[in-house]
């Protein structure tokens, strides 16, 4: 009630990783396909996803709450995956 | 005809289009290792279906890369004739021999189901064989068959008489919109594309599992059919 | 007698903790005494692991004795890896059925999936390139809680695994129902081929032959939750948590390759698959098996993370690793071909002739058992059973409605994700690979070519588990006659079955006593149609326990039935679906009007009561001779058998393959369209040779009446006093659209 | 010849997200199921993938140099996607 803030857009990047102790085949099998390219200096790849969002919120700590939330309920699976969120500038699309 | 199939770590149709090739049509058949640099003298270089390397970066990714691709290119620069089905196809376009790429299919499942394929062209060493016939149908089995590149090439390809195969409707009509008729929703419908020169063909259907009458349909024996009478015919 | 050396990090072991490990005081005095000490912390994993219900059967032993296993096909019963039969012209087919319930509900995308990965390791340890898989699932109700999110993950997890391996999945089986609502099951099979003579063996032999660890390194998957009950291990908590299993079917594929490869080799005297609890159960097995010990080097085993204690890496579940004995001068001609495919391979250990498991790690012995006494010593239970109070409710006969309009009842039937068709689960599965898919999912049986002979295999997986809830025996004894009258309407005489017995807790009586009684209904069912059981696995505690007055609640029985028959020539394969207008329908078998569990109730009027149909084995036998012969002799275009739903449904399936309709009249009461009465098919003919299928019938007992013709595109079946009347196309539509329209909501 | 630095242990972020041009059917999806769960508030997804490297260089910007040719060499596909490549600090192991 007290927040009268008019909501603006927000631009959320979300990493979804697989846990550390949990197999990432993929991972291994890019590190492999480095190597073999000649990359011998990489030691690990860990290989995920990732979300850019966009969003309305009234502040950005609101929008990164909801996207945690998103999170929890459907971008990631609390089994075998993290995730971490990222408030991106609102005004810039994020993305190179 | 010499008949070489690469073999990447995770094919799968390997052993399919080497039983057509072999024993169904009685051509000279044999595998390629993935990290051979000699094609061994074959005419024909087939990448068959299957994961490559579990297709876990993109679909035909890591297999681009591999060793013998130097040598496919070097023998398709020459002229020679190279095929890619499935995951083959998916190689060719990581690789660089065929313009565009894959995304995953519009519906976001793997689809083993059958299609209907117009030909467009009849007169390439893939598909002199099909003669006057127009539709073929064909199964499929992939998660990335949507094939997709900028406008301007795809008008490009269509000039050049680049598509070879589309998928249609079983009277051969278009209906590029349909996920019933092009389920995996291809940039305009898009099934197998060739090169320029006309001797690097790739395609998402699967010609070798629809060769043999007892499997319920013949429709792709013509291919290789087409593809070895041709050698017989400008070999001599 | 060997000093004890548990490492001193480890907690030490008495009877509490063993009661922590599932282990009864009986249990624990029997290893004390075995062991002739104390054990240690890693034999107490190990103990718990090999005497669990999972690897044991305690529980179901004594009622699996029941099951005829020989025959004259089989070549290799219950015992090893996968059961094996002998198809002729110089091949084998080994094949197994095996449960992934539990973990497909916690994590169902990677519990399916590692579901198939670990079938396929049992059919190649076996030599057998694995040619097909069936998968038999069973959901709750699609509206219960997180139930599409099972449905949907399960399918992609069998199909992606599947697919990617370029394993066809070539059929299967689907239902819904309430009482999977919080226990799903995931049963899979897998059938592999291979030259009679390259048959291979889980057997360690040859004192001093090395232990080669091939595949992926092991990780915290899968740890018997045991762990996690000690106190020891509660302080570092999250770091040391088992972790769910994740597949890798790229590495199993490499996998596969290799394993068959390095058999070509003759160097390989054995090889396993390590699967539930890990090394453990591998080595112990071989060992037994081959009558023979084994030395483990635990240092040498890879890891995938640092820190992996002696018991966690006994215990480990994880996923496409393999266990081989080589011959010693061979050694290294099979390392090289593992390295060639890109796979690791680690000498862990050597085969030795003492009949003990000696485990060492980090220098200091760990574990030092006897072998044969652990194994073939597990603990034999014989449950105490107790008829279920509610059974004589369960069974009083139910009220049987008319049907007000018997064109509405079936529409509304097909319209059911539990009768319509499941084609939106196969379209997603690969079946067509490897081209040996002469019939793929959607028909009775799958049936395959087996190249460069003229014959075919067929499959089938099949259970009505309300059957089995309403009277177990006689649901047993329907599970395996279902499954021989499928692979009959394709003219395949049965070789033998595997199966996966999924029940509620072994320790409630009333449950113990719905095991026994399946048991005896399917091996009554196996004896009486010659059908020997080679494979299997029981997937007991499939319950839980949500606080509700009733206890527990337990999935219905459901003992699911795998079935490999042999086709001898693929010349006159009828279909299941109607080819030819014109063709004449003739009905086998008479009807009883039995309702009991019958889909018409269940799913038109919420009721699950009364006797499920009887089976008269005597009568299966003679209908599944029959349709052989037809078959055989190329007399008909067309079979289908009748089950769930009936003739009504069984006309409108065989309408949809290539929408042809039907016209058919009988003298029934409309309400008997939808009766369940066993031993029944529909066959079509050309009319020139209806008289012969007619006298046929006669000649092998089996009643039967030409009923109508094929033609048209509407379904019109006319009985006394009312009549189905309706377009194909429509039935067909709502049928074809019933499961996806749940799947695929949008908006 | 002139770097005697010694090689250091750095930690690599790639993002790779299909160009705004392409379809990004998996994007939508999630986007309609945000959607169905409540989340109104979501205006667009992209879908794309992360991958954490672990690799020794010379330095950061030797390090952040190989990163982006194995992006072009394999990681990325410049047909469809585009990427960036963000040095987490090389100390933590830049996961949430
Ligand atoms: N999960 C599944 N996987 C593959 N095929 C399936 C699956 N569920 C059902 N099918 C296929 O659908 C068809 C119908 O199944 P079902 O109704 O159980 O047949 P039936 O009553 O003849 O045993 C069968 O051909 C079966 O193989
Ligand atoms: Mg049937």
């Amino acid at each position: 009630m007290s927040r009268s803030k008019t909501p603006s857009t927000f631009h959320a990047r979300v990493t979804v990783m697989p846990r550390r102790a949990v197999l990432d085949p993929q991972g291994r099998a890019i590190h492999q396909a480095l190597k073999r390219l000649g990359f011998k200096q990489v030691e690990e790849v860990r290989a995920g996803k990732s979300f850019d969002l966009t969003l309305t919120a009234a502040g950005a700590e609101a929008a990164a709450a909801a996207v945690e939330e998103m999170c929890r309920r459907l971008l990631a699976n609390p089994v075998i995956e993290d995730f971490a969120v990222e408030l991106v500038d609102g005004a810039g699309d994020g993305r190179s | 005809m010499r008949c070489g199939i690469v073999v990447f770590p995770g094919s799968n149709c390997d052993h399919d289009v080497y039983h057509v090739l072999k024993h169904v049509l009685g051509q000279e058949a044999m595998f390629l290792w993935h990290d051979a640099t000699d094609l061994k003298d074959c005419e024909l270089i087939v990448l068959p279906g299957g994961f490559a390397y579990g297709d876990y970066l993109r679909a035909g990714a890591m297999a681009a890369r591999s060793r013998i691709m130097s040598a496919v290119a070097r023998h398709a620069e020459r002229g020679g004739l190279v095929l890619g089905i499935c995951n083959g196809f998916q190689v060719l376009l990581e690789a660089g021999l065929l313009p565009g790429a894959m995304r995953p299919n519009r519906g976001l499942r793997f689809l083993c189901q059958d299609v209907y394929l117009r030909l467009e062209r009849h007169d390439l060493p893939f598909t002199h064989a099909y003669r006057d016939v127009r539709v073929a149908r064909m199964p499929i089995a992939h998660a990335e068959g949507c094939y997709v590149a900028s406008d301007e090439e795809l008008d490009r390809l269509e000039a050049g008489g680049q598509v070879v195969l589309r998928y249609g409707d079983a009277g051969g009509g278009r209906g590029d919109d349909d996920p019933a008729v092009n389920p995996n929703g291809s940039a305009r419908a898009i099934a197998g594309i060739v090169n320029r020169q006309g001797n690097v063909l790739g395609m998402m259907p699967h010609p070798e599992r629809c060769a043999e009458a007892v499997l319920g349909n013949e429709d792709g024996l013509p291919l290789f059919r087409g593809l070895t009478e041709e050698h017989g015919r400008t070999a001599r | 007698m060997s000093r004890r050396v548990a490492s001193p990090a480890e907690p030490a072991v008495d009877q509490e903790v063993a009661a922590e490990h599932g282990l009864s005081a009986d249990e624990y005095e029997r290893l004390c005494d075995l062991l002739g000490r104390t054990p240690t912390w890693t034999e107490l994993g190990i103990t718990s692991a090999l005497w669990s219900e999972h690897c044991s059967y305690k529980s179901s032993k004594v009622h699996l004795a029941r099951f005829p296993t020989s025959g004259p096909y089989v070549l290799q019963g219950p015992g090893e890896n996968a059961g094996v039969v002998d198809i002729g012209h110089g091949w084998v087919a080994a094949f197994k059925m095996e449960s992934h319930n539990h973990p497909s509900f916690i994590e169902p995308y990677q519990g399916a999936a590692t579901g198939v990965g670990g079938i396929l390791r049992d059919v190649f340890a076996m030599g057998a390139r694995p040619i097909a898989c069936l998968d038999s699932l069973r959901f709750g109700r699609l509206e219960a809680p997180r139930m599409r999110h099972l449905v949907d993950g399960v399918v992609r997890g069998i199909g992606d695994y599947g697919n990617c391996v370029g394993v066809p999945t070539v059929g299967g089986e689907t239902g819904f129902h309430p009482s999977y609502d919080r226990n799903i099951l995931v049963n899979v099979f897998a059938l592999g081929l291979a030259r009679r003579e390259r048959l291979a063996h889980a057997r360690a032999a040859g004192a001093g032959n090395p232990l080669l660890y091939v595949g992926s390194p092991t990780g915290r998957d899968g740890i018997h939750g045991a762990t996690m009950a000690s106190e020891a291990f509660a302080a570092d908590s999250e770091a040391k948590r088992p972790t769910v299993q994740v597949g890798d079917p790229f590495t199993e594929k490499l996998l596969l390759e290799a394993c068959l490869e390095a058999l070509r080799t003759g160097a390989v005297v054995a090889l396993q698959d390590m699967g539930a609890a890990g090394l453990t159960s591998t080595a112990f097995e071989m060992a037994a098996r081959g009558g023979t010990g084994v030395y483990l080097n635990l240092s040498r085993v890879p890891l995938r993370e640092p820190g992996l204690t002696p018991y966690e890496i006994m215990l480990s579940e994880s996923q496409e690793r393999m266990l081989l004995v080589v011959e010693r001068q061979r050694q290294k001609d099979v390392e090289g071909i593992f390295r060639r495919w890109g796979l690791e391979v680690t000498d862990v250990g050597k085969v030795t002739d003492d009949g003990r498991a000696e485990v060492r790690f980090a220098r200091r012995k760990v574990a030092d058992m006897p072998v044969q006494p652990l194994t073939q010593g597990a603990p034999v239970l014989r449950r105490p059973v107790r008829v279920p109070k509610d059974l004589e409710e369960r069974q009083r006969p139910p009220e049987v409605p008319q049907p007000d309009d018997p064109t509405a009842a079936l529409a509304a039937l097909l319209d059911t994700p539990e009768m319509g068709s499941k084609a939106w689960i196969w379209r997603q599965y690969d079946h067509t690979v490897r081209t040996n898919t002469v019939a793929g999912p959607g028909g009775d049986a799958a049936v395959l070519l087996l190249k460069g002979t003229p014959a075919g295999l067929a499959l089938t997986s099949d259970v009505n588990p309300v059957y089995c809830w309403l009277d177990p025996h006689r649901g047993g004894a329907q599970a395996v006659a279902e499954a021989v009258r499928n692979l009959a309407c394709v003219g395949a005489e049965p070789m033998a079955l595997s199966d996966c017995l999924n029940f509620g807790s072994p320790e409630d009586p009333q449950i113990a006593w719905q095991f026994r009684e399946c048991v005896e209904g399917m091996a009554a069912a196996c004896r009486a149609l010659e059908v020997p059981v080679i494979s299997g696995n029981v997937s007991f505690y499939n319950q839980t326990d949500d606080g509700g007055p009733g206890g527990p609640r337990a999935i219905h029985p459901t003992p699911t039935v795998a079935m490999v028959g042999l086709i001898p020539d693929l010349a006159s394969l009828p279909s299941s679906s109607f080819t030819r207008a014109g063709d004449r329908i003739v009905l086998l078998g008479t009807d009883a009007g039995e309702f009991g569990g019958s889909a018409y109730l269940r799913l038109l009027y919420e009721v699950e009561q009364g006797r499920p149909p009887a089976v008269d084995l005597g009568r299966e036998a003679r209908l599944a001779e029959l349709l052989r012969f037809l078959a055989f002799e190329g007399l008909i275009s067309t079979a289908h058998d009748l089950s769930e739903g009936g003739l009504a449904v069984a006309l409108a399936e065989a309408c949809f393959g290539r929408g042809l309709g039907a016209e058919v009249s009988l003298e029934l009461a409309p309400l008997n369209l939808f009766s369940e009465t066993q031993g029944r098919a529909l066959v079509a003919a050309p009319a020139a040779a209806v008289e012969q299928v007619l006298e046929e019938a006669e000649a092998y007992g089996v009643p039967a009446l030409e009923v109508g013709a094929v033609g048209g595109e509407r379904l019109r079946i006319r009985a006394s006093g009312g009549a189905v009347d309706a377009a194909v196309e429509d039935l067909r539509r709502r049928w074809e659209t019933a499961l996806p329209r749940w799947m695929e909501e949008t908006g």
